[in-house]
């Protein structure tokens, strides 16, 4: 399986459990959007657990939700977005 | 893009006003451009930080935005208010960024229109839309030492 | 009265602001008194003279008040929205009356409250209430040498 | 019939229409709102006819409607009110 590096950038409570901005990672090109969540919420970023139910992905600045299409290129921004707090 | 698409994106540009700055928000600074003569009505709304919460006392605010995500979700935010409110001239959203001390604005959303049903209700639209879509996270920080990540709850 | 319903009229007083003046209206004023550290949301409608009516150029409003009867009906207003709106804190209705230049503001209202649907919905409120329900007259002159008594649609 | 001073106030296009600001006009006691709105808009001020059906009267700073029950007394304060225009 062909895999392209992308970034997964945490905002948030996500960055303040992570202690991390930015982290770089690989994932198989033609991943979807329950792969991408459970790559970053269970196997990478275990610690993410607690607040995962609470949380979305945004993927190269597009909110996405659990039946959204995603498109991956090289070099791709996966944003963890914890519930939105602006105002 | 044919000419005049250019002209209408250069014209949308210069009549939307977004900005998330670190610096303090100037209310004057906003009525400038608000300051039109064929525009009677002109709606703001400031969003300030509060000095308690649920009985504690708060010792300050800090807000983080996903700039490159924030701008575009901004203009889009900008063109759904236009689109719902056609008669709007101009549109001020503004959101400052890192601390903002008790009593300071962390938001000013402001319209001026025409008539003023419509700079009230876009106002009152824009600021439901930026907390609901805009990617910005609030801290609170209180006086007992904990802090909070804030959840808007629309 | 009882002192305590004398405490409670002083205290209404003290959160309402009433004016009318033929001064010129200050936004910076109003802002002061709207700075709360318990209210999060300031919301504000200020209405200005607009340059032209109908196609016509317009030189100058000019508004007249009953004043003895225009101060009382704004203190009934402002307790009309308190009643509706019991969260908010401060409530400003300010307006100008005699001549108005052109984008000078003849109308200030604002209120704070901890949340922003109070503050939105009670200045939307004061508003639609002040054209319905205040003695107060708008004369527009144009530039061909006319003039027009104005009428509120509500 | 006990008649009493009342004052009459012209206000907007009624100011300026009748070229003053205020009146002093005797009326019956008991006069009711009808009576007063006649008086006003017939009898002394014709000129004011071609308003009248725009217009309302306050007493002693109350707006009043066609069935609202009037109570005058010595330098009751009679405000000739056309539609308001505040704002």
């Amino acid at each position: 399986m062909e895999t392209i590096p992308i970034r997964v950038l945490f905002f948030g409570k996500a960055r303040e459990i992570v202690k991390c901005d930015e982290q770089s990672e690989r994932v198989p090109v033609d991943a979807d959007y329950q792969r991408l969540f459970k790559m970053i919420f269970e196997e990478r970023f275990p610690e993410l657990k607690e607040i995962a139910s609470s949380c979305m992905l945004a993927v190269d600045q597009h909110f996405c939700r659990p039946d959204s299409k995603v498109e991956l290129y090289p070099n791709s921004e996966i944003a963890v977005i914890p519930p939105l707090s602006g105002g | 893009a044919t000419e005049k698409e250019v002209f209408e994106v250069i014209e949308a540009i210069s009549r939307d006003f977004i900005k998330i700055t670190s610096q303090t928000l100037e209310l004057d600074a906003a009525m400038k451009l608000l300051r039109l003569p064929n525009c009677g009505a002109t709606s703001i709304f400031i969003g300030t930080t509060r000095d308690t919460f649920d009985g504690k006392e708060v010792l300050q605010l800090s807000y983080e935005s996903y700039d490159e995500m924030a701008y575009p979700e901004l203009r889009k935010l900008c063109s759904s208010v236009r689109a719902t409110f056609p008669t709007v001239e101009r549109l001020i959203v503004w959101h400052r960024v890192g601390e903002v001390p008790v009593t300071e604005a962390s938001v000013i959303i402001a319209a001026a229109s025409p008539h003023r049903k419509d700079a009230i209700q876009a106002v009152s639209m824009a600021i439901d839309e930026l907390k609901a879509r805009i990617p910005i996270w609030k801290k609170e920080s209180y006086a007992d030492g904990e802090h909070s990540w804030k959840e808007n709850e629309e």
